[in-house]
């Protein structure tokens, strides 16, 4: 709470700064105000000295903590603040920096801060007390995206590996699901109006009609027709390149979030702040990835998808009615893909692009985790989302994906068949 | 519309630069997919490390031309080493998620503002083609027949081009017909029994990797000095994808197919996207198309293209049907 | 004699060029002023190329409303830039330089703009870019013939640096897009803050493609900063849900933003929560866009929401228009030639009628456009800019508070 | 020296079978058995014309056994790739309760002339009927749950399923019964209710065997197609097979079962095929066939009848 | 001479066996290949498990075991296919352990495999070549210059021709191999095998599914292959084909050796006889002996079900 006062205040310092000095053109000059904890300190004096050693002019602060030293043309001038002038209490956040080369430029006001603070609290760029958070902290944060898109990454992979699994398809379009699935979210969320969480179930259950209608319309005819697998592979690819920009055309190239739930302010749950829509979206993703990890292990039909996926004719030849199984498995995939996409709309607004460009990370969930596998997929996409998130305490940000693939590489030379995956029988 | 215009840039596409660089990844792609069943999904890197090699070191570096077509070269190998050491002996499938991984390591990387002083960042490189033009042995002017005709530069880096591709997919024939391309085919088809017989499988997969990536290097160099300028985003995963389609529109395994599928790709791409735009700024199309959307039309109507395509013939504008019949699930 | 090779200094003795110089089909000179657009229709900037059109097309609709250029109506070709990882940027331009475009506006990437500036001007053809703001075109070997409308990052960091030290924040994190506007951007920024005494304690530079931003926020987080600097495009409406959910609302740290990010995000169904963005403040290049010239803009296409970069490919095209008209020409090396004129050191003009009429007069003109005094130096850069300052209210809209014009040398 | 150079010249070893009848020698029995349906031979040889004869004689003897027949196929053309026929009009019919042996040569589309009835490989032309009621080209499924179960030759278990998950799949369309079913399987090999947690894809050649006839006899089929179900068996197994075979064809269960261990099939069998070129060359009691020396000479060899 | 010298190397191979002891493991005179303490485990069963075992240069030994005994495992393990556990072999007194397998090839050491792997886009003629050793046109450089392995290639074709002939596989020469039917692609496995030209070939059941007819030319040919002076070691269940060509047996049951001995004496030894023979062990059934087994193995199981219900 005292934070936010201060803070309150020197917003309202700056702002009646701006309103009072209006005009930066009028000519050059050097000017600042000197708070201590939002409270303007006066009597401080600041010398102004032109590049050749010539002083210009001193000034003191005033009662509202505002000096201003006058410069006659543009340059590079050395402005000082005289350390013994500062009031008892009083110091320099950056002792080494009482003196700062500044440039003005033509016809323009330059701002010099001294950056002030109670005595005793040393200028360390990030004072533990004041509220910044510790590397473990940190690690912890991290640590907890790391499973938020994990999971996510695993609702996606979940899709795509039922597919590939029954079909062999390698279906380059899945991020296309995905995107399909936040967008109809999207519009029934934020067009028709209805709420989110009902939006988010239409929204699967469409998705699950779209993945059935790609088969039975799409897919299974092709197969029927004896499509190769590389040619469908190559079909996926066209189809998804076809999808995109049937998204891009309707929806446009900019980002949107939904109605409900954007901004969520977060909760602190121990070492971690984390918005509560977070914690609610990941038990809805770890309780259908294990319930359709469970079903494929378990469940007649999940045996038959793993049979078909084995080998179809003689799937056919036990009497598995093949095509119906794969139709089941395109409307389970078709759905599952839709809630990942919208959990990933949630969690990162709606897009375009939004599914396409986290396929890579899928793809690498998928295989990570060993192809063909119930829980493979789940598992993959844990360890990528956890090494995206948490390299980025050895590598900078723009890298993480770097690390997670690499990573990828790194277990693929050691376990060449994926975490959870089996050699095969050779002979 | 003009259509005069749609068809001479529709012409000068199926020749152009873009064919020309694409035609030389897909044939690199050809002989790692197609024929040795590599699924080097990672053709991009390949461009990418020798374009970046040479433009570094001419443009970074301030070193000589042919030392950076070297050393693009030598990236080119030492990538194709570091990618295939360990991932050679993977399953088909994990190889694919391998090499995307690594492209988009080595993109990411090229991309990266901790390695701009070298690499450049999103910008990349330039500066470095004045060496290549100065051997240009065309004096300046037009060169072509009627309308479908280039100026010096471009003449020259397609006659560049197009011998190299001429030269590669000679390459090509002649390793296929040979009993080296026999081992090849038989390891896409089954590496177990080529062990068995007694050939070194592992050797045999890293001499088409190194094969392929080198002339997707090619493409790579020509790329870079076509546009007098290199930017890691030029080399992403759906470059690869896109060679990999070029290829199965030709049909996999087929000398000229990868030639005749990027001839095809970009006629596609640029008859669409023209006609397109000359359409809605004539005014034919409904008013729901817009200079805003027109573009996503166009990639609408590609998408569709690749699909029928591949739909109706699915062994690609040179393959077997036969062949196709014996890989159907 | 010219376009060749890297024989850079092309003997510009900018004589009615030879027909068939240097590209076939910018067969030059044919009395029509063409202006080709090369902007993002698709990409990672898709969402940029609207208002660029709209700027464009209200432009040439001005223009032709007011009689012309040389007489004859002006033409506009379309194409789109895609990003750079379409490779159709290429493409457009070859179907640009074989309509006989004189003038390509575009591209809004950096990016992109280096993959064709080559055989734009190698054709002999003007580009003018309302986006770029990469430093690498100010020394790139472009044989004279490209602008920008856009001023260099330079001082629009000095300006946002500035007004973090006013507001006195004395730690600084900065988020910043991991291209060439992103980084150039935050580097000035970092410049300004550092110099006036302020310290950058964390700059973390994203992948815009990334997955997430959770991450990008930790670091920042980790340092605490007083105020953080958003510089970046779309990806912003993540990063502030982000900065949110990690407990760095706009209480408790200061948001900048840019003029990449600096839009009316609202409350509405797919803005942001009430007071999201309260006391948040940003810094765009160009004059006040006005609302009636926002309206202009709608005119030309009723759906537009946001205007960033509208004016400048307005001003862009209004310029090189003028700039034909004071080189009674429509050859690419003539209007280029012409482009520091009109732009600087004369009587001031702010449309393309009264400048027309001025021109005619025989007098010297100053354009000053809708997004500032438009000025070209040598290099083709603007060299004076002005960049407004803005904050945002609780409505997580902005409103100006206030202008600053500068020279950017310096 | 070429490997194949002994070839040429016929050696004591070649020719004289342990028990001292001369074999053909293998030239002829190549092209007999290749000729066997070239109609367009210029060659007369005396193979060429009994098999003609007996496809002729064939044709109207079909019609009159398919009478009463439960499964039957008329003229059955098919094949995999576009233009080339595998079976050129074969014709076959199997009454209610019989077991009917099919032999012949390799590729001589006997695993196509299986697929196709079961619907796997379209049908060209011609047709198949079971139980009166006109089945050609339906689908695998649909004709499992008519009854009629069937054992691939190749890839006949799912790798990635442990033993008992493939055993469950047979008896996919009845999952009721699959507790009583599975313990009459282990009944017959044992071996597999010791390893029922072990993935298919693990097993030994024959292993896997027992697993595809298991799988097949889960369901109580009232037909049941088998294609090869000895092959890579140990002699022990073999034995059990043949003898599971004729006690299901006991128990009511029609069967269809190709064999490459021709005689012991033909020994069981109330009736054999003999296909060659996609053709019936012979049809008989599969007691005559046995002995009909050119069936002998031509299919049957004489190794195994010392 | 021909007949002469079939004579000397059948007459050869049955003398270097003759008073060989029948233990399992026993030395034989002149061994090509030899294994000690081999083993191979998968998680609890222990797959392979051979302690001593010797092949006899020159001759045709059968390996019989029931299904499951670790045969073709065995076979994985001395081909550099899979890696052993424990145990070392080898091959002309080479040792081959941790050899890869393409290296075990070279040496002279081929085999097939009981799941049969034909290269499915290559018509049956390339991949009869491809079995050919040393072919200079497998080298990257000389590939590009057709004329430097234009001749071997003919040689090799001439070679391949006659291979295929014998497997009468002459008239799908130029049919790709994968639609071949499921015995044809045995007989091509096994003549691919052939054209490597190896020293000891290894047959994982060769002539399953294989026509009976031609099951016995290929048998003579087998023969011929010893009186090159090949070694010959196969896996097969059919006894007939086991007691007509081989020379000596081995029997495996659960992953060890437990019998050795010529095919005759071998058949009646009643531990192989249960656990692997069955019922027809001495000799070769007539039918009426196979009604006989028929009638009664019914009347057990019948009196069975009787008993249950
Ligand atoms: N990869 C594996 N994982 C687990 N068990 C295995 C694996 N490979 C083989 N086995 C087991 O090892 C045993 C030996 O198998 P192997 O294939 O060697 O038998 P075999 O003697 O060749 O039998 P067959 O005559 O049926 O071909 C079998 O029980 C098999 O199930
Ligand atoms: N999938 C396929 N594609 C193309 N041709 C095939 C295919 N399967 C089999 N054939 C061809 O069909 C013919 C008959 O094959 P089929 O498998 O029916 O023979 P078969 O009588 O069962 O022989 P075998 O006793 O060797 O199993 C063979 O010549 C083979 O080449
Ligand atoms: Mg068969
Ligand atoms: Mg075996």
């Amino acid at each position: 709470m005292r934070r936010a006062v201060i803070a309150f205040t020197a917003f309202m310092g700056g702002l009646v700064f701006l309103l009072t000095a209006p005009a930066w053109a009028d000519g050059e000059a050097l000017k600042g105000t000197l708070q201590n904890q939002g409270q303007p300190v006066n009597g401080v004096k600041i010398s102004v000295v032109a590049e050749d050693g010539k002083p210009v002019d001193d000034a003191t602060s005033g009662a509202d903590g505002k000096w201003e030293v006058p410069v006659p043309k543009a340059g590079k001038y050395k402005v000082t603040l005289d350390t013994s002038t500062l009031p008892a209490g009083v110091a320099l956040k950056f002792q080494n920096r009482s003196t700062l080369d500044v440039q003005v430029y033509d016809g323009s006001v330059r701002n010099v801060l001294f950056a002030l603070v109670p005595a005793g609290a040393k200028g360390g760029a990030a004072p533990a007390d004041d509220g910044g958070t510790s590397f473990w902290d940190r690690v912890a944060q991290l640590t907890f995206e790391g499973f938020n898109l994990g999971l996510i990454i695993a609702l996606a992979a979940m899709g795509l590996s039922l597919v590939f699994g029954t079909t062999g398809l390698t279906n380059f379009a899945h991020g296309e699901l995905l995107t399909f699935g936040a967008m109809c979210a999207y519009f029934f969320n934020v067009v028709v109006g209805v709420h989110l969480v009902w939006a988010a179930l239409i929204s699967v259950v469409i998705g699950g009609i779209f993945g059935y209608g790609q088969d039975r319309f799409f897919w299974g005819r092709l197969r029927r027709r004896g499509s190769s697998l590389v040619a469908m592979m190559i079909i996926s690819i066209g189809l998804a390149l076809f999808l995109r920009y049937v998204f891009l055309f309707f929806f446009g190239g900019e980002g949107a979030p939904y109605a409900d739930y954007n901004a969520q302010p977060g909760i602190q749950v121990g070492p971690i702040s984390a918005a509560p829509k977070n914690f609610v979206a990941m038990g809805i993703e770890l309780l259908v990835l294990v319930i359709v990890g469970l079903a494929l292990l378990k469940t007649r039909i999940g045996k038959a998808a793993r049979a078909v996926a084995d080998n179809p004719a003689l799937a056919a030849s036990s009497g598995i009615n093949v095509d119906r199984v794969i139709r089941i498995i395109w409307t389970v995939g078709g759905a599952i893909a839709s809630l990942a996409g919208i959990m990933l709309g949630l969690s990162q607004n709606v897009s375009y692009q939004m599914g396409f460009q986290i396929l890579l990370l899928v793809f690498a969930g998928v295989t990570l985790g060993g192809l063909g596998t119930a829980f493979g997929a789940l598992v993959g996409s844990i360890v990528v989302g956890l090494f995206i998130q948490l390299s980025t305490v050895v590598v900078p940000t723009e890298l993480k994906t770097v690390g997670a693939l690499l990573v990828l590489i790194l277990v693929m030379l050691f376990r060449p068949q994926g975490i959870l995956g089996r050699r095969e029988r050779i002979g | 519309m003009d259509w005069n215009a749609i068809l001479i840039t529709t012409v000068k596409a199926s020749i152009g630069l873009e064919t020309v660089v694409y035609a030389l990844a897909a044939i690199g792609v050809n002989i790692q997919f197609g024929y040795a069943g590599l699924l080097n999904f990672g053709q991009a890197a390949f461009l990418g490390v020798a374009a970046y090699g040479m433009a570094v070191t001419v443009a970074t570096f301030h070193l000589p031309f042919w030392l950076g077509i070297a050393i693009g070269l030598a990236a080119t190998v030492v990538l194709a080493f570091l990618l295939g050491i360990p991932t050679l002996r993977l399953r088909a499938d994990y190889l694919a998620i391998v090499t995307i991984a690594a492209a988009e390591i080595v993109r990411l990387v090229f991309r990266s503002v901790k390695f701009s002083s070298v690499f450049g960042g999103s910008d990349g490189r330039q500066n470095f083609s004045g060496d290549f033009f100065a051997m240009n042995p065309y004096s300046p002017g037009t060169y072509g027949i009627g309308p479908i005709s280039f100026n010096e530069r471009v003449t020259w880096i397609l006659t560049v081009g197009w011998v190299l591709i001429a030269i590669c997919c000679g390459l090509v024939y002649l390793l296929m017909k040979s009993p080296w391309g026999r081992v090849l085919k038989a390891i896409r088809e089954d590496e177990d029994a080529v062990r068995s017989l007694g050939k070194n499988v592992f050797s045999y997969k890293m001499q088409a990797l190194v094969l392929g990536g080198l002339v997707g290097c090619l493409g790579g160099f020509l790329f870079a000095l076509g546009q007098a300028s290199v930017q890691p985003d030029l080399f992403s995963t759906e470059f690869t994808f896109y060679a990999y389609t070029i290829v199965i529109l030709g049909g996999a395994a087929r000398v000229f197919s990868p030639v005749v599928g990027a001839a095809i790709f970009w006629v596609l791409l640029v008859f669409v996207g023209n006609t397109l735009s000359e359409a809605v700024s004539a005014g034919m199309l409904p008013s729901l198309f817009t200079v805003n959307n027109i573009g996503a039309v166009r990639f609408m109507l590609v998408g569709l293209g690749l699909m029928l395509l591949l739909i109706f013939r699915p062994q690609g504008i040179f393959g077997d049907k036969r062949e196709i019949a014996l890989d159907a699930r | 004699a010219c376009g060749g090779g890297e024989d850079s200094a092309a003997p510009s003795a900018s004589a009615p060029a030879p027909a068939a110089s240097s590209a076939p089909a910018a067969a030059q000179g044919d009395g029509v002023l063409t202006i080709g657009t090369l902007l993002p229709q698709t990409g990672s900037l898709a969402f940029l190329g609207p208002p660029e059109f709209a700027g464009v097309k209200l432009a040439v609709k001005e223009i032709n409303d007011a009689g012309g250029v040389l007489g004859k109506p002006v033409t506009e070709i379309d194409t789109d830039s895609g990003d750079t990882s379409t490779n159709i940027a290429s493409q457009s331009v070859d179907k640009l330089l074989q309509q006989k475009a004189d003038v390509v506006v575009g591209a809004a990437s950096s990016s992109v703009s280096l993959s064709v500036i080559d055989k734009i001007t190698g054709a002999g053809v003007v580009q003018i870019s309302p986006a770029n703001t990469s430093d690498q075109f100010t020394t790139y070997d472009d044989k004279g013939l490209y602008f920008r409308t856009a001023p260099p990052d330079v001082l629009q960091g000095r300006v946002l640096g500035d007004l973090i030290l006013a507001d006195g924040n004395d730690t600084v994190g900065i988020l910043a897009l991991q291209d060439a506007y992103g980084t150039g951007l935050a580097d000035n920024v970092q410049k300004a803050v550092e110099g006036g005494g302020g310290e950058v304690v964390e700059k973390v530079i994203y992948d815009p493609k990334a997955a997430d931003y959770s991450a990008d926020v930790a670091k920042i987080k980790e340092k605490n900063p007083k105020a953080v600097a958003l510089i970046g495009f779309d990806e912003t409406k993540k990063i502030v849900p982000e900065l949110v959910k990690q407990g760095l609302t706009a209480k408790k740290v200061k948001y900048y933003f840019v003029d990449g990010n600096l839009s009316n995000y609202g409350t509405g169904k797919d803005g942001f929560p009430k007071g999201t963005l309260d006391g948040a403040k940003g810094t765009q290049p160009g004059a006040q866009v006005s609302d009636d010239f926002k309206e202009k803009l709608k005119s030309v296409d009723p759906k537009l929401k946001d205007f960033n970069y509208g004016p400048e490919s307005y001003d862009a095209t209004i310029v090189t228009a003028l700039a034909a008209l004071a080189a009674k020409s429509d050859v690419g090396k003539d209007i280029a030639a012409k482009l520091k004129d009109v732009s600087s050191g004369g009587e001031k003009c702010k449309d393309f009628k009264s400048c027309a009429d001025m021109l005619a007069a025989g007098k010297d003109i100053d354009y000053d456009g809708a997004s500032g005094p438009i000025e070209f130096n040598d290099a083709g850069d603007p060299a004076e800019a002005t960049i407004g300052v803005y904050e945002y209210g609780a409505d997580n809209n902005n409103k100006n508070v206030a202008f600053n014009t500068g020279k950017i040398a310096g | 020296m070429s490997a194949a150079e002994p070839d040429r010249s016929v050696t004591p070893e070649d020719a004289v079978t342990p028990d001292g009848t001369v074999e053909p020698e293998p030239a002829e029995a190549a092209s007999a058995s290749s000729d066997a349906s070239s109609d367009a031979s210029t060659d007369t040889e005396a193979g060429d014309e009994s098999v003609s004869r007996a496809a002729v004689t064939d044709r109207s003897e079909h019609v009159a056994g398919a009478e009463s027949a439960l499964l039957r196929a008329d003229e059955l053309y098919a094949g995999y790739i576009p233009g080339v026929n595998i079976l050129n009009g074969t014709d076959l019919y199997v009454k209610k309760g019989e077991l009917i042996g099919i032999i012949g040569p390799n590729g001589a589309g006997k695993s196509t002339l299986l697929k196709t009835l079961f619907g796997l490989v379209p049908v060209r032309s011609g047709s198949v009927t079971l139980d009166g009621e006109d089945i050609t080209n339906l689908k695998a499924h649909a004709l499992v749950s008519r009854g009629v179960g069937y054992v691939p030759q190749t890839n006949n278990v799912f790798p990635s399923l442990t033993i008992e998950e493939n055993l469950e799949m047979g008896a996919f369309q009845v999952p009721g019964r699959f507790k009583e079913r599975f313990e009459f399987v282990c009944e017959i090999f044992p071996a597999l209710r010791e390893r029922r947690k072990q993935r298919a894809g693990s097993l030994s050649g024959g292993e896997r065997q027992m697993v595809a006839m298991g799988r097949a006899l889960m369901t109580e089929p009232s037909v049941l197609l088998l294609d090869e179900p000895s092959a890579g068996l140990s002699p022990k197994l073999q034995d059990l097979v043949f003898i599971q075979a004729q006690q299901i064809n006991k128990a009511g269960v029609t069967v269809i079962m190709v064999e490459q261990n021709a005689r012991r099939c033909l020994q069981i069998c109330h009736r054999g095929y003999v296909l060659d070129q996609g053709r019936n060359a012979y049809m008989a009691s599969g007691r005559d066939l046995i002995n009909d020396p050119k069936v002998i000479q031509l299919y049957l060899g004489t190794l195994a009848r010392a | 001479m021909h007949a002469d010298s079939t004579t000397t190397r059948k007459a050869a191979a049955l003398a270097a066996f003759a008073g060989l002891d029948r233990e399992p493991g026993v030395a034989k005179p002149d061994p090509i290949l030899v294994v000690d303490n081999v083993v191979r485990r998968f998680g609890g069963l222990t797959a392979v498990d051979v302690a001593h075992l010797e092949i006899q240069r020159g001759s045709i030994t059968a390996l019989i075991g029931p299904n499951g005994a670790g045969k073709t495992t065995f076979f994985n393990q001395l081909t550099g296919f899979d890696s052993a556990d424990e145990g070392s072999w080898a091959f002309n007194g080479k040792q081959l352990k941790g050899v890869p397998a393409h290296r075990v090839a070279r040496t002279g050491m081929v085999r097939t495999f009981q799941l049969t792997k034909a290269l499915s886009k290559l018509t049956v003629m390339e991949n009869m070549r491809l079995g050919a050793q040393n072919q200079r046109g497998e080298n990257f450089f000389r590939a590009l210059v057709p004329g430097s392995w234009r001749q071997q290639e003919d040689e090799i074709t001439e070679r391949a021709e006659e291979l295929l002939e014998r497997f009468k596989l002459n008239t799908k020469r130029d049919d790709f191999a994968g639609s071949l039917s499921g015995g044809q692609r045995k007989l091509l496995e096994m003549a691919r095998a052939l054209m490597v030209g190896p020293e000891l070939v290894m047959l994982d059941e060769p002539m399953a599914g294989v026509n009976p007819a031609l099951t016995q030319s290929l048998l003579a040919h087998v023969k011929d292959l010893r009186e090159e002076g090949m070694t010959v070691l196969f896996v097969e269940h059919d006894m007939d084909m086991v007691r007509d060509i081989s020379d000596w047996v081995v029997v495996m049951a659960q992953g060890a050796v437990i019998a050795e001995g010529p095919p005759d004496t071998i058949m009646s030894d009643q531990r192989v006889v249960d656990a692997y023979l069955g019922a027809h062990h001495d000799a070769p059934m007539s039918a009426e002996e196979f009604e006989e087994q028929l009638q009664e193995a019914e009347a057990e199981l019948e009196a069975e079900i009787e008993e249950k219900a």
